[in-house]
């Protein structure tokens, strides 16, 4: 085991398969930085510095710095996986999938099927996502519930280092397309990560982060800290919380959830994306699907509201769910008779 | 005009199938059996076969909705692409795909797309995987006149050039995109290859209608790009036979455009009127080739009508999960 | 009252609104046609029927025949909007939001919200949608579960050429962007049509397309004249169902579902986008959260699988929610104990 | 230099209020009291103000990531800009946008952009309904090198020339974005005009750092513009004293690179010396300016700081429903 953060596994993972696997291709703004510049390249490594170093050690072939053209990084990572290369593209913030959705929705996710099983299409799309810095409406967003929605997508959202790993690492040598959304306000957290470069996580398989058997809290990314926050708090009391970590929208651990469910009979799930045809939603109506009987309470969702992202720090806090928001719903569940 | 007896034949029995390919669809269509949208490429035939002639199965194609010409040209097996837009399951894409997204990736066929302008950025990326190869192989996007005004596409050159990918970026301007004209929708100062040049490629132009025109070009620009100097352009000028999709009443064309493309722009008549003039091949030779095409044609509807029909369970195959 | 298809709904509507508000541009991909063709304009006015006239009618500044560039259509329209001008964009295709997501989401919906009030920007963008026509995996897709999902937007789906008029009317004269979704296997359905320049039907509130007591069905679009065949049979079993038409959904009418559940106990939601993150989750969830005590079953959703659209007849009818499984469901909710 | 005394202290004035209102920020944000993201426009003052004294109230512009001087320039007001940036109630977008949405309906300022190459299609839109409103206004698009690859610029720029929309895209080459070289990203055979060029546009070219040579290129362009020549292009060669962001290493630079642009193409000194020099304006005239500068934006700060912060609820208000 080593301590590391949470962006450095990232990057160690993307260079561990890089050096196992010669298909293995980066693409992405700034993944190299400095290109064409007096400093030269590798003056920066990508802003999140999740590629530092690659260019250096694989090339310009194999770590391509792009112009500002998201569509066409996207279609290129397509393009070069329908060719027989694994590609990792970076977007640099979610949000981007606005400017290059149709490479990534209609063509990506779907050449497996369109084409009648005839091709994979192993593209792993990295993006920055998620609140907590102010960035404001256009560069804060969620996205997996969107992409969780489009047919022959994966879509991974680990929250910690150790996952980053495991889940990177089936990532890249996963045959479908995978979304691989790393949130924004994570890259500074530490964490164990377990060494060997066979460590990996399988896709569909959930975390129970905490566990207790009064009530079930259903979360990932930055959120699940504070899901595991108030489940601690709530130990201290004698009421016991399942926390679960999806680790993966989709595919999702359909049982994992409905399992603990039908434990506790009483379930919160905690999402950063806006509550409308949300990640949130889609579990509620999961659960309240499949796990009628067991349901002691409605399933409740916490979610920001309905409204773009503020940019004042107050108003940015006010908008998150809070630690003390989602300690109100659990204990609002709790007490339901 | 440097081409052997076999290659002229050759080049004639791929414009031929691609012709007749689309001329029974023009009638199939007609009767209701063939589902979905579909757009035919007859008229383009040169380009595609022209491109095409000088590729391998390693070098990479990427296509458009107007895609059958292409698929063909670069040896999607005639069978399976009827049996594809019959819906069949025995079709190229199992009938999941239809007209619009024919693939053969074995082939180095990367697909019809049916989103205009969507290829170009596909084709860079297969391009930047024969540069890593560095075995001289190049991609090709075609693109439309009117596909040329989508960002993707205008992203994709400019990625090219700075990438320095073996992309070639073929432009087949048949002065239509739908219904509106290319004078109109293209704003460029002069033509779509001088866009393409302003990007920082090396540009060609040609009669598109003209097989040699377009195979001699050819030639010229793939040994630039396969040489290592970069990627490029070239603007084909071309003429579409039929409407946009089948059932356009085209009222947007001139009178007697039609007759008059037929009679002067059609690139078969041409190729004909130039290889029997020089002596190269003859009409016999020709009218057999012609009588052959007929035949697999008429075989492959006959094929296509009788094969196996897609399930239901086909449905939640072919992608990773179904909920 | 007149007798009139969805389609011409459409066109004499906005015929009717840019005769009534000059501030009224329409603009699109051949929504003229014709324009630099030996055919000359009109040769077509929208590959729909849509805007067959209007420009004869309104000139070339207010009918703008657009190059194939959905991000610079959406983009112009949001700049007209902020100029004081009330655009209708169209997009051929549904799908085509791929190409022009950033410039909906990003950058339309969030302007008012971003700029703190500063804006209104009254944008409605009409796209045709929907299945039915084997038009394959990237021209048959549903995607009001995705703008559903994005703050700032409004999302209507009439089902009727009286809805259509209606709510164009009131997408026209609202000052928030519209999304405006045009099911293109309804083009061709008649209906009455009131008449009257101020048949207006406001956001938010659903229609009753059917009223019972033992079920509710949900839904909007196509498949609402499913669910309505299916109700006219169960009501010859004496059978009552409430079908719901949303009408928009969002705002959505929560007061109209929770209304009828509370009194039936038992719903199905029946919606034409793919399962996860979909519409039918977000309605089922908000009936388990709000109607929880009501409820005699789970409710339950009627959806397409969770894969892309696929091309072949059997194939496209096998993924579309019929009437048959949608009757399969309600007799579901309807034995549960 | 045509211009009066009046007219030039203006200009000086604008620029300073620019230089000084980032120079301050670059200095505030390091104390960790303003939140977010921050792109300071330093050195390219000459820029917004040699195109913004052209305009009126009712002549639109779309702004980028960068864009404070943009809204200074065009007239927003700067106690409002400050306190938008300090996030408070007070600000011009009460907090909700932030430096990257800044923005002034009113004013002709409709906002700055998050998402690079957004703004010029916006920009086509405000143009096209000047077009219609037929007063002789135009809209203008800025826009970065690093922006210029994004296809949402390309197809704005094919758009207004097919619809001959009033729009002057303004392409402000500060030779990097973010941390990557301009001679490395925009593959272009020449400079970015000729790119524009190639869309059928006309385009000027001018150094962006000296007030005049912008002043009077926009002159030119406006008169071309305004007077129904169709949409325009002008690339303006300048500096970005700053990083990309606050906190960038800018390990990209050269050695002493920030020096020799600081000394040699500022565009204040170098206003100076040339109003100086002609007589036109005194140091003792530009100095008072200065300080009536200084004093506006220590006045800001300070009113920024002491302005009501927004309440929880207010990011219930300023969008339709809130569910
Ligand atoms: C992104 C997108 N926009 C619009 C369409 C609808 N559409 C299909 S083909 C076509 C015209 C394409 O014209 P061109 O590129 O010249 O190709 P051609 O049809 O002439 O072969 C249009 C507008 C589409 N499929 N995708
Ligand atoms: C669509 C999109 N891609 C990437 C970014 C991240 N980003 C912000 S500014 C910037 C560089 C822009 O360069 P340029 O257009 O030259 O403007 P400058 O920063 O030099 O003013 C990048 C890549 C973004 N905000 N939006
Ligand atoms: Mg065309
Ligand atoms: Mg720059």
């Amino acid at each position: 085991m080593a301590q590391m953060m949470y962006r450095d596994a990232v990057l160690t993972t993307i260079a561990e398969e890089m050096e196992r696997d010669s298909s293995v291709v980066v693409l992405g703004e700034d993944v190299v930085g400095g290109m064409g510049t007096p400093g030269g390249p590798e003056a920066i490594g990508g802003i999140w510095s999740t590629s530092t170093g690659l260019f250096d050690k694989f090339g310009k072939d194999r770590v391509i710095d792009t112009p500002i053209s998201e569509s066409a990084i996207i279609g290129a990572a397509a393009g070069l996986a329908l060719a027989g290369k694994r590609p990792i593209a970076e977007l640099m913030f979610a949000d981007f999938i606005g400017v290059s959705l149709d490479q990534i929705w209609n063509q990506t996710a779907k050449f497996r099927y369109m084409f009648g099983g005839k091709t994979k299409c192993p593209v792993v799309i990295r993006m920055a996502y998620g609140a907590g810095y102010n960035a404001a409406a256009q560069h804060s967003q969620s996205v997996h519930q969107i992409l969780t929605g489009m047919p022959g997508l994966k879509v991974v959202m680990p929250s910690t280092p150790a996952d980053v790993k495991g889940l990177l690492r089936q990532a890249i040598r996963d045959d479908d397309p995978v979304i691989f959304l790393e949130h924004k306000a994570l890259y500074g957290m530490s964490g164990e990560v377990p060494e060997g470069a066979d460590q990996i996580i399988p896709f569909g398989h959930a975390r129970l982060a905490r566990a207790g058997e009064d009530v079930t809290i259903i979360s990932s990314g930055l959120l699940l800290g504070f899901c595991e926050a108030v489940a601690d708090k709530l130990a201290a009391e004698g009421i016991g919380c399942d926390v679960i970590d999806l680790r993966t929208t989709s595919p999702l651990d359909e049982e994992a959830i409905i399992d603990s469910v039908e434990v506790t009979g009483r379930v919160v799930v905690v999402d950063e994306a806006p509550p409308r045809c949300g990640l949130a939603a889609d579990i509620c109506a999961l659960i309240a699907a499949r796990a009628f009987a067991s349901l002691k309470a409605p399933p409740q969702a916490v979610t920001p509201p309905h409204t773009p992202i503020p940019f004042a720090r107050e108003l940015e806090s006010a908008y998150l769910p809070s630690v003390d928001k989602i300690e109100a719903a659990v204990r609002h569940v709790l007490g339901w008779r | 005009m440097q081409l052997s007896r076999e290659a002229l034949q050759r080049a004639y029995r791929q414009m031929k199938v691609i012709r007749e390919f689309e001329e029974r669809l023009h009638t199939e269509i007609q009767t209701g059996e063939i589902a979905g949208f579909t757009h035919l490429y007859c008229g383009q035939e040169a380009v595609a076969v022209g491109v095409c002639e000088h590729l391998d199965i390693d070098d990479k194609i990427v296509s458009t909705h107007r895609g059958h010409g292409h698929c063909l040209a670069k040896g999607c097996e005639l069978n399976g692409m009827m049996a594809e837009i019959w819906g069949s399951r025995e079709g190229l894409c199992k009938g999941k795909g239809g007209s619009m997204h024919i693939a053969d990736i074995d082939k180095g066929m990367l697909g019809a797309n049916g989103i205009v302008g969507a290829g170009a950025p596909i084709a860079v990326g297969a391009a930047l995987s024969a540069k890593i190869d560095n075995k001289g192989k190049v991609a090709i996007a075609f693109s439309g006149d009117g596909a040329c005004n989508q960002g993707t596409t205008f992203e994709a050159m400019n990625f090219a050039v700075v990438t320095q990918a073996p992309c070639i970026f073929v432009f087949e301007n048949n002065h239509y995109s739908e219904h509106t004209g290319v004078d109109y929708a293209v704003g460029t100062a002069r033509d779509i290859a001088s866009r393409a040049e302003a990007f920082g490629m090396k540009v060609w132009r040609a009669d598109g209608t003209d097989f040699f025109a377009v195979h001699d070009t050819m030639r010229e620009v793939l040994d630039f790009v396969r040489g290592g100097g970069g990627p490029a352009a070239v603007e084909f000028d071309t003429e579409r036979f039929f409407g946009h999709f089948e059932g356009d009443p085209q009222r947007y064309r001139a009178k007697g455009e039609i007759e008059r493309i037929r009679e002067s722009r059609d690139c078969l008549k041409n190729f004909r009127i130039s290889v029997t003039g020089a002596k190269l091949l003859t009409d016999a030779d020709l009218d057999q080739i012609d009588q052959d095409v007929l035949d697999s044609i008429e075989a492959a509807v006959v094929a296509a009508r009788a094969a196996d029909r897609p399930t239901p369970e086909d449905v939640l195959s072919d992608v990773y999960i179904a909920y």
